[in-house]
């Protein structure tokens, strides 16, 4: 494999501009009025660093040829762990979409499971290489099998809130989507339908500004998708996706009342797309250099760097283990990827039933075969 | 046994899977107190209660996509969809979604459940309250789609389809509801998905029809037979996937087929059933593969004239197997 | 014909309480601030009883076996008449759905248009005979041609008002539904749209507090669908749908920010459902008579009366002769539908298309014929 | 006369009849700045500007809906569906409202507009970007449903599309937008609607295919002459209206017919094809008529290892007529 090993993303931004130490009211350490210790906070560093860092992988073997498909996370890492943190893994569920990567690291997929999608090998958890990279899903994890119609996802969150309610598992279910996605009628119908039964659900939006060239203001009406929610009596809330502590206080909010039986809530993270919609996108004919230029100061990646360092818990000692364990990861999750075999066209008819039917096979010339 | 009619029997059918399986519930607009506004689900939300037996607000996708979420937390949704004609906004839903999600998964998710729609015309129910919608669904891999003709094959059917670990679309002819009645043991039984049934033996012509147009092929098979026409009736019941060997075997005997459904027919589900039958039995045909359907236009129209011309009725099927007999 | 051509409607009612005659602000004649004559308010008048006779003339028709189906307005007059009239007749556009018998007769429709499509006859201008009663609609009338499945209309009224502003027409396009409908897809994408494009339209709810048998707290999250509109930062408002000079207000306001370029705006009337919801339908299993009882002091028909009458407008004159009008107008209707061929079969592959396509024909034993 | 590819065809198409008839619009998701994601409408937007080249929000329905309502209102829509796979949410308002609305008010509307949707595999586009959508939309009367094979066929029915007075969905194989060209006049013509072309003439064995299968049937037509098999090929270029005439015409000539589409098979476009055929050419069939298509899964899988399996391609065609001309 010709893909050489550097690791931008965990490198110390020079141009980052430090940010000033975060404390609590009480002044106590950094996440304690959150609850997060120290440990919690280097973890989720990790996980923001490693998604940052898969993808990073995933578009150098882009070019390199080895994988013919990208779509991107960057600029999301922060809002996804900081939400998918104040989940309980193994016990909620998320429907997740093509940008989930850190939601889906966070929530126990490995690197592993991602890259396999990349490659589309058997082995592939996500789909046994049958879906496009981006489309990731893993009952063992309970993240919701990713389709590529937008939004359709949410109902499906809704409805396992709802079997969670009616079984009264304590589950809370929660789904996300970009804000162009937001548009689709399934929304609508969606949060109408949770918000009356006061389901345990949680409607995530991450708003980039831009629904792969349309621009906000001519994909949202009034510009902000928080401001729905008030339509469903249901709280929503704007955060600031690159904000990681930000995004785990809305959500724990949240996961709190739904747990509680008050109902859904709905989290509006802004962040940004720092990367283009996906490797067949041309994104300088619709965005100017300038503002590319301008959104890299929202990476959250160096944001969160810099908060944990200032504060304290990210030591120079901490961050060289990290960077060296995501290094490590990427390496083995490529080198793995790489090795592993395609699917044979012979189990290509499985699993569109539980069983087989023969009974519907084509005539032996039906195929050309 | 006893005599039910078509309705009762479905409406038996839901009951008592509900009491066997807690984790079956049933969901759509008006099941609740109302029972359904053609009464399908009446009785079961005061046996059941509120959190089995869902008034949904408007929205078939909704139906759809929470059905397909909640089968993935465990329970078993039998949805209704109020006529077959209002399920268009669920169709992605369904063929993206329901139908795919095991393909697309590996193996890793599915969603068992039931859509329940009432479909058919002849019953004044003009453009939107009539459409046969089976063959939009009967071409996509993933979904199974029923249509029984007999009260015991409705709730047979119905139970394995609830049964069933995949999605099924089990559309109900409304017309039937409370003109067809027909023996339902008392007892558990099932009727297996995916087998078709001979219902009148023959030798001369077969007539292959599903719904309310198995009954009226019986009708036409019992009118020719006075002419000494000999006709073998094949009732699908299920449409997908097909019992292709019922129906082979059928036309290889008799050497002469009629095709008949009420849906418009250019593209209708009988177009698949002709086109097995030409490709696979075509050294056993003596005459053209014909079909008899609804006139392709975008619906039953109301007047009660019109309604007449559009509809596949006994007297047309018994034209059309003379004029096969004769050939 | 066996049916009688009493017309309760016209009927005085006694039961009603008398109403405090309303006096504009600066003290001038009801509907002066509204900048309506007595004139008007008297035509108003004469369409919501008419529009009221003629949906009571079908519900004895069809207990008298001559039409087998009636979905009603009945509760809901007010409202249409109040709103449509703020609209300017063969300019401006409205998409109608089942209730809007009102709607129709106050867009230019007549008692025979209406009348024929009950009884589906070939000339009848809704459908000639092809669809149910209550899917009226008049391209002579810009009244959009209903069809059953809930809420679509919405989207093509949106057409309709882009159309106006890239052609700059000058129209509004209005749209009606109830709002259990308002809960489909559609109209959130449809809402979306407009507002984005500060297209010239005006979606109208008609709230009658059911759909079929679900009520409203299991229809709409948060029971109003006024406050949806904020969600796309549009001005909407609740009315009370009984009150006719009230819709009128509400909808001239609509209708002025559509023809300045603000954009589109949601008016929400609350109103009663005085019958079933069609006559297949038993209202007594899902609503309690002592409710049933109570809407009828909601009936807009003689709360219009009461208002005009002590205003002094509805003079017992004028009554008498509306009423004669009334009982002519519904009694003419009634024959003449009654006296009209059905449709012909051979016209029955008419206008699927534009052209006929003789290639597109089954062959000869095709239909059984 | 100049070569062009399929897609500046199309292009050309849409600004020609643009400039022509100022009531033409162009919507759909990032028609505008962007072109396209294919970059269909490439320009378009920066000659006719924000009220003509319209960005949408992505919302599908809406897409459709409004363009019926902008057609009422006396505009040409030409939608863009970004693909044809994402084309289901807007099934209830094609199937319900655009193709009902003529028949539905008795000629007092109508809905002139086009949807324009990249369809089809081949290019590592896995389910939901692969998908062969046309068998929902032929079935439905009140819909024309078109699939050109050539760049000359594209623009001149995309012409006659923008041109007719009905809705035509107007599916473009996207594997073909780079990959063909072909001659395309300079000065205005146009392709009827509802008419096929035999872009082969043959005696033996008659393939019927549209779209990318058209190219692949010509192809395996010359693979098998080598062999001494007489193909003829019809590209059936407009699907409903279909021309029975032209397909009849030739399958009584050969006797023999092969039908070929990349859907799924079962209630795939081709049923219907074989079933015409099967009743209208019996007498003249010397063989049993067969389809070549999709596999029954529910979409191309996206491993190059799966889709070459899943696709048609002209050897697995050529495969067919060697069987079809040894019957
Ligand atoms: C129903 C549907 N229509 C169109 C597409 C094509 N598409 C994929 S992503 C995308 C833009 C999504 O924008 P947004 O929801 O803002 O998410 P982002 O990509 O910006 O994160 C579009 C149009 C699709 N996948 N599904
Ligand atoms: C898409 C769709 N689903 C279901 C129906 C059946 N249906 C007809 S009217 C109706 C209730 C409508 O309620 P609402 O919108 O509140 O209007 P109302 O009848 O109360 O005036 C239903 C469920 C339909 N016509 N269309
Ligand atoms: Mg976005
Ligand atoms: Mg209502």
């Amino acid at each position: 494999m010709a893909v050489t090993h550097t690791d931008p993303a965990t490198k110390p931004s020079k141009a980052q501009p430090k940010a000033t130490p975060k404390k609590s009211a009480a002044g106590s350490a950094l996440g304690a009025d959150l609850g997060l210790s120290s440990d919690d906070l280097l973890e989720m560093y990790r996980l923001v660093a490693l998604s940052r860092a898969v993808d990073e992988r995933m578009w150098v073997l882009n070019r390199a040829g080895r994988i013919p498909f990208v779509i991107s996370g960057q600029g999301h890492e922060g809002a996804q762990v900081g939400i998918t943190w104040a989940l309980e893994k193994g016990k909620d569920w998320i429907a997740p979409f093509y940008r989930s990567i850190a939601t889906c690291l966070t929530f126990g997929m490995s690197p592993r499971d991602i890259m396999t999608a990349q490659y589309a090998t058997a082995s592939d958890p996500s789909s046994g290489g049958r879906q496009m990279p981006g489309h990731y899903g893993s009952h063992e994890h309970n993240l919701v099998s990713v389709s590529s119609p937008v939004a359709t996802q949410l109902l499906h969150a809704v409805g396992l809130a709802l079997a969670a309610k009616i079984r009264k598992t304590g589950q809370v279910a929660l789904t996300v989507m970009g804000e162009g996605s937001s548009n689709q009628g399934d929304v609508h119908e969606g949060l109408n339908f949770a918000a009356i039964h006061k389901l345990p659900f949680i409607f995530v939006v991450e708003n980039n500004g831009y629904a792969i060239s349309v621009p906000l203001a001519r994909q949202v009406a009034g510009s902000s998708v928080a401001h729905r929610a008030a339509g469903y009596d249901i709280p929503g809330v704007t955060v600031d996706g690159t904000d990681v502590l930000a995004c785990y206080a809305a959500a724990r909010d949240a996961v709190g009342r739904a747990r509680a039986g008050d109902g859904p809530s709905l989290i509006e993270a802004k962040v940004t797309r720092l990367t283009a919609h996906s490797s067949d996108d041309q994104q300088t004919k619709y965005r100017s250099e300038e503002e590319l230029a301008a959104e890299k100061a929202n990476d959250p990646v160096p944001k969160f760097r810099a908060q944990l360092a200032d504060a304290g818990i990210l030591t120079d000692e901490a961050e060289e283990r990290i960077k060296a364990s995501i290094v490590a990861d990427v390496d083995d999750a490529t080198d793995y990827a790489e090795s592993q075999p395609d699917p044979q066209p012979s189990t290509a008819m499985k699993w569109v039933f539980a069983e087989d039917w023969p009974s519907e096979a084509p005539p032996p010339w039906g195929l050309g075969e | 046994m006893a005599l039910k009619t078509f309705i009762e029997a479905v409406r038996e059918g839901l009951r008592e899977e509900m009491v066997r399986d807690e984790s079956v519930i049933v969901l759509g607009e008006d099941v609740g107190k109302k029972g359904g506004v053609f009464l399908a689900t009446d009785g079961l939300w005061t046996e059941f209660g509120d959190d089995r037996v869902i008034d949904t607000p408007l929205s078939e996708s909704q139906i759809v996509g929470t059905s397909i979420g909640a089968a993935i937390g465990g329970l078993r949704p039998v949805a209704e969809i109020q006529f077959a004609d209002f399920i268009h906004p669920a169709f992605n839903q369904l063929v993206s979604e329901a139908a795919r999600l095991r393909y697309r998964s590996n193996n890793g998710y599915s969603a068992p459940m039931v859509v329940r729609a009432p479909y058919g015309g002849g019953v004044h129910g003009a453009l939107y309250h009539s459409q046969s919608v089976e063959a939009f669904y009967t071409h996509v891999p993933g979904l199974k789609v029923v249509v029984p003709s007999t009260p015991y094959d409705a709730k047979g059917l119905l139970r394995s389809s609830i049964r069933d670990d995949d999605p099924v679309l089990f559309f109900e002819h409304k017309k039937m509801y409370r003109s067809v009645r027909g023996d339902v043991p008392e007892g558990e039984y099932t009727v297996p998905l995916g087998k078709a049934q001979v219902t009148h033996p023959g030798t001369q012509v077969t007539v292959i029809a599903y719904g309310l147009m198995a009954h009226y092929a019986l009708e036409a098979a019992d009118r020719v037979a006075e002419e000494n026409i000999s006709v073998e009736v094949v009732d699908l019941r299920t449409l997908r996937p097909l019992d292709k060997e019922t129906v082979l075997d059928s036309v290889r005997k008799t050497g002469k087929c009629l095709i008949v459904y009420e849906d418009n027919r250019f593209g209708g589900y009988g177009a698949e059933v002709a086109a097995i039958i030409a490709e696979e039995a075509f050294d056993y045909l003596d005459g053209p593969v014909t079909r008899i359907a609804g006139p392709d236009v975008p619906g039953v129209p109301y007047n009660h004239v019109l309604e007449e011309w559009f509809m596949v009725n006994p007297e047309k099927i018994a034209d059309g197997i003379r004029k096969l007999a004769a050939y």
